[in-house]
């Protein structure tokens, strides 16, 4: 690719980016939220069309003006936001072969039993022998739904593959399934473009490396040159640690505790003991249910067993709105669906939980939102042009700063936190942390549920292990090494299997 | 005959009793179609028999399939109301070679063998206003003619309105609209705006209201706006109507109509004439009334029911009427 | 330069476009654009505007409400029918609409809320069980003065005078209903701009799962504001039976459509590509101006309709093209 | 046990339903389960039937399409003109309205997807733009045998034997229209099922941006669905001319809510959730069956209205219950 540039409405997120692969390799293309990775992506593979830039393979320079025309170039892609690229109501064969349904040639009439054959043989080398290819989409984990798109890209037939964060969702042996796979996919020659913010992925699969800021390139090296250290420099343009700098805070009395939580499927009875200022860290696997505990505490799914307690009082909490009175916020996992309005200006949705607070007598009070918002903006280093800004427009770190700032005005004991780092850069996860920090030191109960274990262990005063619906083990600071919750988390499901 | 209704009529001591009629209606809301409806009803209750009424939403796709299941059904009779020759004589026929009679009104059905057809002269209708019009304003002056086309009698009753143009063109028409969906207070929204581009006294001399929704319309915004000497001519009399035009400071001054009421009984006794056997004609007209403020009482308040005192020719017809059919009502009555 | 023309005739184009057409008639006809002209045809425009304000509430919540137009017919045929037959006072004339209108806005939110039928299918479910209560109350007949009743009296009541006056008075020489529509209309603005419960209303329609998580109760909003619909809806029946003087059947039937062009032009308004009140409002005054205007053209009938659609369509494409060429 | 009946009841839930109310009629009404009058609903039921499928196709590609019954309007009135104004051939008569229908879903599909007026309002202009032609295009009056010309003539033609054959005839004892809608329903379902271009048009539907990034050239599949709108709307009226015999103004009006209803229905129907073929003849199915039973079985024309708005109701709740709970 040469000379790529594309702005949004004015504002350049690729100014003259030049990039390339070579067949057989794995490139890894890393970069802060916002660096402009998935946007060079989309013009590679025809779903933006740049403003300026060429794209040239073997020789021949080509415009790419619709994802058909990458298509028949040999450029496939697999999108960051697996939403966008499924069809919920079809099939999981369908979504594999939609390339082939929707190509203008070959067979005239569908197939149905020939079909899911295929679909089921592409599904076996995935290793997801035991998913249905009739099942519908909509039926299925995010981590099955990120299988299927990669599934359908290996029905192709592909010189160059891109794969947008697929393992962000993905659990460890999946991740290593993948991995075989996309070395397979070098040995046959093909180009593998992969984006990823977890950087020992880098290190055990990548052949060179290539690192973008601020919509520019700033280096490509092959990954046997680099180091961690070196990269994060090079992604954020300072010297940064990657460190848990945790702040010291008094624990109090106990401000949340659960007894025997059931609910939906993954919830199989949960016991949990918060106090005031303390962290704690409930991990699992993917699919372990951490989400839905979440949900479950905060009233957004209903409860179907067991007692809830907030600050010493029993509450049953049938919606959020119940759970923001008793005292409960959550920092949901899907924060484009659940976290914010895209629509709504910052100002808009740092305000929503407080427009009781910000008005006298049911006026909103312009000045008091004003504040509070201008304030959130300052404290959490939210980057954006103005509080009226759109919030669809912030970068994935910014958005998930404002999920958090909303929660900022309210009277809160318990703040939950469903994987607020997915997704995020170093920078922005920095910064995530410091402001968890700051809400134990004030006293609060913080409930940190996640899948990556070193946040956990450098974070929390207790960790927790999930395993199936349930803890299953408990281990205070410093107690536990990333294997044994590994352990835990993964020997349970073994035990329950 | 059909087998059932023997038996059912075994039960009354007189053969005609307990029938089942179907009516079916092309246009079904309305003071007009109700006050038709209830003409219907009441007649059949005299003679002892049962009425079903087949709405047709102004569809004539409907009102064809209406009649279709009617036949189906095996009504012992089937009256229509504005219905359609191309749409409904296949219909009909079926109809009649059924076994089953059947009267229409309006719907000019005459190129069909055994159909009784009603008619209200609408042509005559729309002369007798124009006329009173023309007479009041004296042969000249600027109209608002209100008006829509898509239904037949509106088309019959635009053929009288292109006689009148030739005969006074002294008569000049300033403006026309006219919607059939919103028929009140579209008139009277675009009457207004219409007054407003003439705002002088004298600049219009009368609206033409081809129908007594269009006229209320038209007489609403003439009186909201002050414009007493605009006069309103409608078509059409609903019980409603009669109160307009008994209002002394109501713009609308004539009316030309046929009673719906006696519209549904004359349609009835044609019906039960054919039940029993009897030869019908094939054509009946119902002479159009001509009802002006001047014919009114000014002391009490009447309804249509009370207008054949007043008016000649209203409401009082015994046309269709027969000795047996008196004997029948006379019979249930007795039950 | 360039740069700055674009999001001016986008923001503004709309509007741009109804002062065009507003002179356009003031050149064709000298008496358009009099004091008089202009309060007819906002007068002409109330009814349907109060109706406009009920679907634009509806929508805000992202939920369309087809049963405005049945909603309109039934309270108007009860209004007239608490005065015709009941001879009610007027306070229960315009209290007891009201309550009914929100009835059908709780069926409706029943439905949608908590049954979860999609809105567009709710709804029109429930026009269609509207549209038969109000034609079986009244037996298919208009209800008017003294009407005689099927028992063969006639009914005791008429329309009350003080009612009338509600659709046909003057204050201070502007129609009552013109000032009802304006009161309603900055009050309804003021509501979604300035209120608590007006941005919880926003916020639902934009992302009612975001919302519920930030503590909104969103049945709630959803059901109150299908609830405004029904009370908007009901409150333009009366205003129709006030203004006409009588109860007739069907009369909300053609509302629907025309509140739906209204609110639909009043998203190109400011170009807020959403439902507004204001947009809702300017969107009414144009279809009204259209109207108007053409029948002093004396226009036919027929062509009328042409015309409004096109305007329609141009309305909207100044809005949407722009739209979209900026997210593009 | 519990576990299983769930499902089944969603699933066929509205099946059943639909089978206990023919079952209900067939005991109220000895004439009702007869094959005459069977074949009698099936062909009331046919041009819904068409202008259904049409608003099918483009809700598939998640395309509302309001303007249906004003083409079906103009193409009731442009194929008696050809006939009786200018006495053409069959062929061009049938082919010509269908050109007709398929110029206004290009027109439509233009402002779709061209200009990206979102399709409700796009189709709501488009709608009283097509009105407004079709009553210009006859100044108003409907279209019949010998009809007096405005120049004071007579018009040359009438309605072809041949054409009415199409509305009114009936093969190996089936009405003919039925035969058109039964193979229109098999070969749409087909379409759906089996075809790339079905399937394409319900990807389109499901995902827009998903098919996009699929290589699907989406703009071109929503167009030619805003098309098969069009001309299936426009066979509607070809059908409704065939079947009164004249081509009235404004003819299609009323089946637009018809067709919604029937598409509505058809969402409940194997708990699709979504537009399905087969849901909608059901659908069309079950509203034809409502009216006609119950008009056997001497029920007021206005409570019909009530009992079909309730019937739509439950059986959108049979589906819309099961569905969100198995989703929450
Ligand atoms: N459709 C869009 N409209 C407006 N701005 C956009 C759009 N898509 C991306 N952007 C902006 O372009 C910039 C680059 O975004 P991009 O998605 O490429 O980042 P990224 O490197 O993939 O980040 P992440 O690691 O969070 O996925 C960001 O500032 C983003 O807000
Ligand atoms: N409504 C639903 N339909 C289908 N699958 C669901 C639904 N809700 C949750 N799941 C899936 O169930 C699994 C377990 O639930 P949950 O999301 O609580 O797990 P988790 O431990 O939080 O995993 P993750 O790391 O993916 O968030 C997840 O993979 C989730 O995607
Ligand atoms: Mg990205
Ligand atoms: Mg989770």
């Amino acid at each position: 690719m040469r000379n790529v540039s594309k702005s949004f409405g004015g504002v350049p997120a690729l100014s003259g980016v030049d990039f390339d692969v070579r067949g057989g390799e794995i490139h890894a293309l890393l970069g802060a939220n916002g660096a402009g990775k998935s946007t060079l992506m989309k013009v590679l593979s025809g779903a933006y069309e740049a403003d300026e830039g060429t794209v040239d393979i073997g020789g021949a320079s080509f415009v790419f003006r619709s994802p058909a025309d990458a298509k028949a170039a040999g450029i496939h892609c697999v999108y960051q936001e697996v939403d966008t690229s499924l069809v919920a109501h079809l099939s999981v064969s369908e979504n594999i072969f939609l390339d082939r349904i929707a190509s203008s040639s070959g067979d005239k009439w569908v197939k149905w039993g020939k079909l899911h054959e295929e679909a089921r043989q592409l599904l076996r080398r995935l290793g997801l022998a035991t998913l249905q290819p009739r099942t519908l989409v909509r039926d299925l984990t995010l981590s099955e739904k990120q299988l299927v798109l990669i599934a359908r890209l290996l029905a192709q037939e592909a010189k160059f593959v891109i794969l947008d964060e697929p393992t962000a969702p993905l659990s460890i042996e999946e991740t290593e399934k993948l991995f075989v796979i996309m070395k397979g996919l070098k040995a046959a020659g093909i180009g593998v473009i992969f984006i990823t913010h977890r950087l020992h992925e880098v290190f055990e699969v990548c052949d060179r490396v290539t690192i973008m800021r601020d919509g520019q390139r700033v280096l490509t090296e092959p990954a046997s040159n680099m180091d961690a250290a070196g990269i994060v420099r090079a992604m954020l343009g300072r010297s940064f640690e990657e460190e848990f700098s945790k702040v010291p805070a008094t624990i109090g009395e106990t401000v949340l505790s659960v007894t025997g939580l059931e609910a939906g499927n993954r919830v199989r009875g949960v016991d949990l003991e918060v106090k005031r200022g303390e962290i704690i860290a409930v991990v699992g696997l993917v699919g372990a249910g951490k989400t839905e505990l979440s949900r479950a505490l905060f009233g957004a799914d209903p409860v179907t067993k067991g007692a809830v307690a907030v600050a010493g009082r029993e509450v049953r909490l049938r919606s959020p709105a119940d759970a923001v009175q008793a005292g409960v916020a959550l920092v949901p996992e899907e924060r484009r669906k659940e976290g914010i309005l895209v629509k709504s200006s910052v100002l808009h949705n740092l305000t929503l939980p407080t427009l009781r607070a910000m008005s006298s007598f049911g006026w909103m009070s312009g000045k008091k939102e004003r504040g509070f918002a201008n304030d959130q903006i300052r404290d959490l280093g939210i980057k954006t042009s103005s509080a009226n800004q759109e919030t669809g427009y912030l970068s994935g770190g910014n958005q998930q700063k404002v999920s958090i700032g909303k929660w900022l005005g309210t009277q809160t004991d318990v703040v939950l936190f469903d994987e607020p780092t997915k997704g995020v850069d170093v920078g922005a996860k920095r910064d995530i942390f410091r402001i968890i920090g700051t809400l134990a030191q004030q006293g609060k109960g913080i409930v940190y549920l996640t899948c990556e274990f070193t946040e956990a262990l450098g974070l929390a005063d207790r960790i927790l292990v999930m395993c199936d619906g349930k803890i299953v083990k408990s281990f205070a600071r410093g107690e536990a090494t990333q294997e044994d919750l590994l352990y835990y988390a993964s020997a349970g499901r073994e035990e329950h299997a | 005959g059909c087998g059932k209704n023997d038996e059912k009529a075994s039960a009354s001591s007189n053969p005609l009793a307990g029938k089942k009629i179907a009516l079916i209606m092309r246009l079904n809301t309305g003071t007009f179609s109700a006050q038709y409806v209830d003409g219907v009803k009441k007649q059949i209750a005299k003679f002892g028999g049962e009425v079903t009424v087949l709405g047709s939403d102004n569809d004539l796709g409907k009102m064809t399939t209406n009649l279709e299941s009617a036949v189906n059904q095996k009504f012992d009779g089937i009256l229509l109301d504005h219905g359609d020759p191309n749409a409904l004589t296949a219909g009909v026929n079926k109809a009649i070679a059924a076994g089953i009679p059947v009267v229409a009104f309006d719907s000019a059905l005459n190129g069909v063998e055994g159909v009784t057809n009603l008619a209200q002269n609408d042509q005559k209708l729309a002369e007798f206003t124009l006329e009173k019009l023309a007479e009041e304003a004296g042969g000249k002056g600027n109209i608002v003619k209100v008006w829509v086309a898509g239904f037949p009698p509106m088309e019959s009753r635009q053929i009288s309105y292109k006689a009148f143009q030739g005969k006074y063109p002294d008569i000049k028409e300033i403006a026309a609209f006219g919607d059939a969906s919103n028929p009140q207070l579209d008139t009277q929204n675009k009457l207004e705006a219409v007054l407003k581009q003439y705002p002088n006294k004298g600049d219009i001399t009368a609206v033409w209201a081809s129908w007594d929704e269009f006229a209320k319309g038209a007489a609403n915004a003439i009186k909201q706006a002050g414009r007493d000497e605009i006069k309103v001519y409608g078509i059409d009399l609903s019980d409603e109507d009669l109160k307009m035009i008994q209002d002394p400071t109501s713009p609308w001054v004539a009316s030309a109509a046929v009673d719906p009421a006696s519209i549904g009984q004359v349609q009835v006794r044609y019906l039960y004439q054919k039940l029993n056997g009897d030869k019908t004609d094939s054509v009946v007209e119902l002479e159009p009334v001509f009802v002006s403020r001047d014919m009114l009482p000014t002391d009490k308040v009447i309804t249509t029911a009370d207008l054949s005192q007043y008016v000649e020719g209203w409401g009082s017809s015994d046309l269709g009427n027969t000795d047996v059919l008196k004997q029948l009502e006379t019979d249930v009555a007795a039950k | 330069m360039k740069k700055h023309l674009m999001p001016f005739t986008f923001k503004y184009g709309a509007l741009l476009f109804i002062g065009l057409v507003i002179i356009f008639f003031s050149f064709q006809n000298e008496h358009f654009f009099t004091y008089n002209n202009i309060t007819d045809i906002l007068r002409s425009i109330s009814i349907v505007t109060f109706v406009a304000i009920g679907v634009t509430i509806a929508l805000a919540v992202d939920g369309f409400d087809l049963s405005v137009g049945a909603t309109m017919s039934l309270s108007t045929v009860v209004t007239a029918t608490l005065m015709v037959w009941y001879e009610l006072p007027l306070v229960l004339v315009i209290v007891i609409p009201i309550v009914v209108g929100a009835i059908v806005g709780l069926l409706n939110s029943l439905l949608i809320v908590r049954i979860r039928i999609p809105d567009l299918l709710a709804t029109l479910a429930v026009m269609y069980i509207v549209n038969g209560i109000h034609k079986t109350y009244t037996k298919g007949y208009s209800i008017y003065n003294n009407m005689p009743l099927s028992d063969g009296s006639t009914a005791p009541g008429k329309m009350r005078e003080d009612f009338l006056w509600i659709g046909q008075g003057k204050l201070f020489g502007v129609p009552f209903p013109v000032i009802l529509m304006l009161i309603a209309v900055i009050a309804m603005h003021l509501f979604f701009k300035y209120t608590r419960w007006g941005r919880q209303l926003i916020m639902t329609g934009g992302n009612e799962e975001a919302a519920r998580l930030s503590g909104l109760r969103v049945k709630r909003v959803r059901t109150y504001a299908y609830i405004a619909s029904g009370i908007f809806a009901a409150i333009g029946g009366i205003l129709f039976a006030a203004r006409i003087g009588s109860g007739q059947i069907d009369a909300g039937a053609p509302y629907l459509m025309e509140a739906v062009a209204a609110v639909f032009v009043g998203y190109s308004v400011f170009a807020a590509g959403r439902p507004n009140i204001i947009g809702t409002f300017v969107g009414a005054v144009l279809m009204g101006v259209m109207v108007n205007g053409m029948t002093m053209m004396n226009i036919d009938y027929f062509k009328t309709d042409i015309a409004r659609g096109i305007v329609l369509v141009l309305a909207l494409a100044v809005t949407f093209i722009h739209h979209n060429r900026k997210k593009a």
